[in-house]
């Protein structure tokens, strides 16, 4: 059963994929090749910029600020998928009396996720997550 | 309603291996796409199809966690942070490369050769390293685990991690602190005040 | 690779952008030539004369008779404001007595028009800001029901004619009167409605506070006027200041804030929100101020009018600030120039001051916040 | 009717002989001005000299007695018919009282030599309102504003010919249907 | 309101949520139960076969393990056309217009309509654009929508027999990992498109997403960690049984009360002693009712914390920078036309449709009907469904017409579905937009800050609660 799970997502991924693309091909081209929709000239192709020519490429050096942002989203990931395995382990969380474990996982992912905290706290500081 | 054939066709592991076979093509092409593209940009967004293979491995090896966690970290992430980094690089400068190269096929022939020695450097390193990886796999006898995976197998992790591997799961969270710290250390360096010169009029009229 | 990163090394160039002339939030055909770095405008022109009509070239070669049927259409959001800066400056050159009648009856649509105007303004102003399908139409469900009011009496919805040189164009009846003080009754209402939507919305505040502060001194160097201005700490208010028509016999406040430091986009729209409400007082009393009988034209509505020669500067306190119209006559049956002073005209010029530094996303808060018609801008 | 003519073009010519309020005021400071006849409501119109327009501007604008701060318009007039000059006319307000003050700078016609636009002083560097009034007129009226930091056209499309508002101007192009032999669009 | 507008917005949807899902269960019926049956002679009075091939039993099999995919192929594109005209239409009530009314019956045939005239229009590929990558980035963003959403079939349909094999054991994380991939395709077409507008947009778009992952995955792991559970049908399973039970209400925290309240109430036999009982549940009773009542309010407010979350994440308003029409034109989507923004703006409600679906079956209990158990035990419903059973009994066991227990989950997960994505339209009629700082600032500032607190006291309250887990 478990294996026959994979492979059938495996397909629907493939087909997720497939879908799409072979309707963009087909309707895309295949009609509007046939129809003869697709007429394109210099000024139709012109990239959008409210009506007027571009003054220059869109493609620039650009922003850094993105770029903070995205290193930070990684790390607080990466602290997510570390969660996800704790949380599923329920015998981590069984009532205090019928366990002798006293707490201890609770307590851990605490401390885990107080270190963590200093990080954010860190980068607030820091202004890492102003938008300037 | 059993699916009988269904799933006799994949127990017999010549769907897996067709599909491993499927996903390793596709992961190796689009890497070879992400170092040869000369657009690097470009090169960055192929990423997501490398580890989206990647993960796809994962999955046949009924590794769900990881193939999943590869996908969010790697597949998203690394390929975001990756294509935002490069578009922080000038694309003029490709341009300028290019007229380099169109430069540098003019010179003299043992000059070629020394560049093309600076050149293939990199490759030669990544080659020996290669090289090393693969023999040291090979070099492993790797015995066939007959044991069956669980459907529960993350809570087997979790459980792992807060008993055996309490400390480096803690030890995790410092690293990924200073990650963090060196992450934001590097991107918020002191900024230094750019002298502008002053901006050139736009023609208002000049289109 | 430690501090020591220059950020000229990570610097990021600038890019230069369009914005309008078919831009969707442009409120018509501006065009703004904007220099960003990254999301940041570091320097801004408004280009404009993508809706230049020649309206003044209009004005020499029309006869009197009918180019002040074509003058709704400079600014097509309070025409009645430029047909009256029109009739104002003709009457002066002319020295032509207004009926009483008349002037109340201009005050009333005026005022009704500057309801309107604003209620056009805070509709698509929440459009920029985002609150693309919401709110905005319930600024329109009031405007209708004024511009069912100015079908009516002028049988038009919005190019009205109605002020004319010398007078007005026609009586109201007693139904239109009527159905006039159900709106002036349930308007205050409704202005009540929308500030409870609007007014103390976070994400409203959050939008509007701080961004676009226009100091005073800025303001009088570029001859900013109309709430705008007085959202920066003047009082400027031709109906108090310079008061014509019969505004001196009636009774309202010209709101205004003392903020020599700069009034904010929040700071506009809560004045505009204000002379909403003032508008509608002055509605109320020239209802019960209005002959019931008299004369509607101190002169003849014909294809023979004609203006006595000379020139002539006057003004009305537009929505927008201060509209004048300067005519130079030389008695014949078309003028020599018409010259419009339009409020948008002169509001427009101080963006390129306003939007330095602020995000792309102001862009459009700020620009709404000045109020701005662009056919009142090319004319 | 047509005495009625008659008699408002003699207003026009004849000046009153005594100097007005703004006239005074200039004349203690030293800028001599001409009193031209009131425009309709009794609003006090002076004639100045190109070259003693900036002076007189800035002591009008700055000093406490007139504090004509607030420039309403910047407008041209083409009255080459009536008095053969070009007019630059400045209407001036104050924000903080009723001062109000017509400026009129006239350039003769025939001074101005043949293929060149009367010039007049660019007031943008005191009022920054006056950039787009200027650049309107130039582009209207054509007159031409020294000084100007962007003397560009600004109603009417940059390759556009001649200037719409002057009595003489006569259409070359059909704009809607043809096209400007000289554009480059 | 306007009664007359009220009562045309109901009939639009009744009658497309009658197409849509019409659709999906005959495509579903037919390929999934029907053709199977009837070429392997499992229908007992059209066709008899004795001993079916083994080609054909793998045919059979074949396309009985193909319905799910089906299902989705029918639904999407249905369910788009649907959601919009309701969007457009629940617009227009909100703020006095009439919307769409001219296509059809009364508007009923607009997007349809509209769908019609995007697949012909041209397809325009603009100058110096990566014509691949241009292409490519439409079918990034789609294909998720499409796998992605596949665990919540078995979820909401109650494990039925041919969605069974869509599930996965770690259903939730997969449905999560698939939605994170978009934001890669927005940053691709923005690039790729060689528009200013569009690079902000898609650049935009991403740093939005990536803010807002971390609170929306949080929520998530937070009721996976009082459910115990990535698997989405048994989340769904466990939260059966009424109102108190669901996951919004303290994820099982409540469910002692719920056990206990016919007694207190003298529904059913007073002797019992209910005291041992309620020390099962709540072990230091003072404690651990304060502690189910912090279990309430943490999850209520998680709640919100998905549900805006997901408003970022899937680029709604208030919370929809990356098109931002009054700045950014279209944002990422500017330069496509024809087919390629068909897809987008598909993908674009299927997501707001998938993410909706994840709130009912995290948090308001899958297909469970909301009259908790022991009041609907003492219905005389019966008789009712005795009689109607045996109307229906020929089309339940001979021609698997209906599954009762099928229908009725459908019918709660499209009820709490959709009143979902009603709320959502409500909201973007009423909010103006965030400016992207302000926004990545109560991201990262408020929500983030927010989820990690309610992590670790849901963490602790857990401690001394017996939840469904």
């Amino acid at each position: 059963m478990y294996e026959l799970q994979v492979s059938q997502i495996f397909i629907f991924v493939i087909v997720g994929f497939a879908l799409p693309a072979l309707g963009m091909i087909g309707l895309a081209w295949g009609l509007q090749n046939v129809l003869g929709y697709h007429t394109p000239n210099p000024i139709k192709n012109q990239p959008y910029e409210c009506g007027m020519k571009p003054l220059q490429e869109a493609i620039v050096q650009f922003d850094v600020r993105y770029y903070l942002y995205a290193l930070l989203f990684i790390l607080f990931d990466i602290e997510v998928i570390f969660i996800i395995p704790w949380a599923l382990a329920t015998d981590n969380l069984k009532n205090i009396f019928g366990q002798e474990a006293l707490l201890l996982g609770p307590l851990e992912i605490l401390v885990f996720l107080i270190i963590l905290t200093f990080g954010l706290a860190y980068a607030w500081k820091k202004g890492a997550l102003e938008w300037e | 309603m059993e699916f009988v054939n269904v799933q006799e066709l994949v127990s017999t592991g010549v769907a897996e291996a067709l599909a491993f076979y499927f996903i390793a093509a596709l992961a190796i092409t689009l890497s070879i796409g992400v170092i040869s593209d000369k657009n690097v940009i470009r090169a960055g967004f192929l990423l997501i199809g490398v580890f989206g293979g990647i993960s796809g491995l994962f999955f046949l090896l009924q590794a769900q966690f990881i193939a999943l966690a590869q996908v969010m970290i790697y597949a998203v992430g690394i390929t975001l942070v990756v294509v935002i980094a490069l578009m922080l690089t000038n694309p003029r400068l490709q341009n300028e490369e290019a007229e380099e190269e169109a430069i540098a096929s003019s010179e003299p022939a043992l000059l070629k050769f020394l560049d093309s020695i600076r050149n293939g450097f990199p490759g030669l390193v990544a080659w020996i390293a290669f090289v090393t990886v693969y023999m040291a796999i090979r070099s492993e006898h790797w015995e066939q685990s007959t044991q069956t995976i669980g459907e529960d197998n993350i809570a087997v992790i979790g459980r792992a991690l807060t008993t055996d591997y309490s400390l480096p799961f803690e030890f995790a969270s410092v690293l990924l602190l200073a990650a963090l710290i060196g992450a934001i250390m590097l991107a918020k360096a002191e900024k230094v005040e750019d002298t502008d010169t002053p901006r050139e009029g736009i023609e208002s009229g000049s289109n | 690779m430690s501090t020591e990163i220059k950020s000229t090394e990570l610097k990021t160039d600038e890019m230069i952008i369009n914005m309008g002339p078919q831009h969707p939030a442009t409120h018509g055909v501006l065009r703004m030539l904007l220099t960003l770095d990254g999301e940041f405008v570091k320097h801004a022109e408004p280009v404009i004369g993508h809706l230049h009509r020649a309206q003044e070239w209009q004005g020499q070669n029309r006869t009197w008779f009918q180019y002040q049927a074509l003058i709704d259409r400079v600014d097509y959001l309070s025409g009645m404001f430029t047909s009256w800066a029109m009739a104002r400056s003709c009457e002066v050159l002319d020295e032509c007595e207004v009926p009483e009648r008349a002037e109340y009856l201009r005050v009333m649509v005026s005022e009704m028009n500057r309801i309107s105007s604003h209620l056009l303004w805070l509709g698509t102003y929440l459009i920029d800001l985002g609150a693309m399908f919401g709110f905005p139409f319930y600024p329109f469900r009031e405007r209708e029901k004024l511009l069912d009011l100015f079908e009516e009496i002028a049988g038009q919805r919005m190019m009205f004619n109605y002020i004319r040189i010398g007078g007005v164009q026609r009586a109201p009846n007693d139904a239109w009167l009527k159905r006039l003080k159900a709106f002036t009754e349930e308007f205050e209402d409704r202005v009540d409605e929308y500030e409870a939507i609007v007014t103390e919305n976070p994400i409203f505040l959050k939008r509007t506070k701080e961004i676009g502060i226009l100091p005073l001194s800025l303001a009088k160097q570029y001859g900013v006027t109309g709430p705008s201005i007085r959202a920066s700490g003047t009082d400027m208010d031709l109906r108090k200041t310079k008061p014509y028509s019969v505004y001196p016999k009636l009774e309202f406040d010209v709101h205004w804030l003392d903020k020599p430091e700069g009034g904010d986009t929040w700071d506009r729209y809560i004045l505009r929100i204000r002379e909403m409400r003032e508008s509608n007082k002055i509605i109320k009393q020239c209802l019960d101020m209005l002959p019931t009988e008299g004369e509607l034209s101190g002169k003849k509505q014909n294809a023979g009018l004609r203006v006595k020669a000379g020139e002539a500067f006057s003004s009305v306190e537009s929505p927008r600030g201060i509209l004048g119209c300067y005519v130079i006559s030389d008695g014949k049956d078309k003028a020599i120039r018409f010259r419009w002073r339009n409020p948008s005209f002169c509001n427009l010029s101080v963006l390129s001051e306003l939007l330095v530094g602020s995000p792309i996303a102001d862009i459009m808060a700020i620009f709404g916040s000045v109020d701005v018609i662009l056919p009142d801008v090319d004319r | 009717m047509a005495e009625e003519k008659e008699k408002s073009i003699e207003k026009i010519v004849e000046a009153p002989p005594e100097i007005g309020r703004f006239g005074q005021f200039l004349k203690e400071h030293g800028i001599a001005s001409e009193k031209l006849p009131d425009a309709a409501g009794g609003i006090e119109v002076i004639s100045l000299d190109a070259k003693n327009l900036q002076s007189a501007l800035k002591i009008l604008r700055s000093s406490e007695e007139t504090k004509l701060d607030l420039l309403i318009t910047v407008s041209g007039v083409d009255s080459r018919q009536s008095g053969g000059t070009f007019d630059s006319v400045y209407h001036l307000w104050s924000y903080d009282n009723l001062n109000e003050l017509v400026i009129k700078v006239k350039i003769k016609a025939d001074e101005v030599e043949e293929d060149s636009l009367p010039a007049v002083p660019s007031i943008t560097n005191m009022w920054p309102a006056a950039n787009w009034h200027e650049r309107e007129t130039y582009d209207l009226v054509g007159i031409k504003y020294l000084g100007h930091p962007y003397p560009r056209r600004i109603l009417n499309p940059w390759d556009w010919d001649g200037h719409p508002l002057r009595h003489d101007y006569v259409q070359i192009v059909d704009a809607l249907n043809d096209k400007n032999p000289h554009s480059f669009r | 309101m306007n009664a007359a507008e009220i009562y045309k917005l109901s009939r639009l949807a009744i009658f497309w949520l009658s197409v849509t899902f019409g659709a999906v269960w005959v495509a579903c019926w037919g390929v999934g139960v029907f053709i199977p049956s009837l070429i392997t002679g499992k229908m007992p009075f059209l066709l008899q076969v004795d001993n079916p091939s083994t080609t054909v039993v793998f045919i059979a099999d074949l396309l009985r393990s193909l319905t799910p995919i089906l299902s989705l192929l029918v639904f999407i594109p249905i369910n788009a056309m649907f959601m919009v005209l309701f969007e457009r239409r629940s617009l227009a009530l909100f703020t006095v217009r009439m919307g769409p009314n001219r296509h059809g019956f009364d508007g009923l045939a607009q997007t349809a309509a509209d769908a019609v005239k995007l697949l012909f229009k041209e397809d325009i590929t603009p100058r110096g654009a990566d014509a691949f990558m241009f292409t490519l980035a439409p079918i990034i963003f789609f294909a998720p929508s499409i796998f992605g959403a596949l665990p919540l079939l078995a979820a909401v349909t109650n494990n039925h027999d041919l969605f069974k094999v869509a599930n996965l054991p770690t259903g939730i994380f997969y449905i999560l990992a698939a939605a994170s991939i978009p934001v890669v395709a927005l940053v691709m077409a923005g690039w790729a498109s060689n528009n200013k507008y569009s690079l902000v947009g898609g650049l935009r778009s991403a740093a939005q997403a990536i803010s807002y992952e971390i609170p929306l995955v949080l929520s998530l792991v937070t009721m996976c960690l009082l459910a115990g559970t990535l698997d989405v049908v048994e989340i769904v399973e466990q939260q059966k049984g009424g109102i108190l039970n669901w996951n919004i209400l303290g994820g099982g925290a409540l469910s002692g009360y719920d056990k206990l309240a016919p007694y207190w109430l003298n529904l059913v036999d007073t002797s019992f002693d209910t005291s041992a009982m309620f020390g099962q549940f709540y072990p230091v009773p003072w404690l651990s009712s304060i502690m189910a009542f912090v279990l309430v309010i943490c999850t209520v407010l998680l709640f919100g914390l998905y549900l805006t979350g997901a408003c970022a994440e899937i680029n709604r308003i208030p919370f929809d920078l990356p098109e931002a029409e009054s700045e950014l034109v279209s944002g990422y989507n500017t330069e496509y036309s024809g087919i390629k923004f068909a897809i987008f703006f598909l993908a674009e409600f299927t997501n707001l449709f998938v993410v909706s679906s994840i709130a009912t079956v995290m948090f308001l209990g899958g297909g469970d009907n909301p009259i908790p158990k022991w009041i609907l035990d003492r219905l005389p419903l019966e008789p009712i469904s005795n009689a109607l059973g045996s109307l229906l009994s020929p089309l339940i066991k001979d021609l698997m017409f209906i599954d009762p227990a099928t229908f009725w989950a459908a019918f709660w997960v499209i009820v709490k579905v959709y009143s979902i994505v009603f709320f959502a339209i409500l909201v973007r009629g009423t909010l103006p937009r965030f400016r992207i700082d302000q926004l990545m600032d109560f991201g990262w500032k408020r929500l983030i800050p927010l989820a990690l607190i309610l992590f670790v006291v849901v963490v602790f309250a857990r401690t001394w609660v017996v939840c469904h887990g």
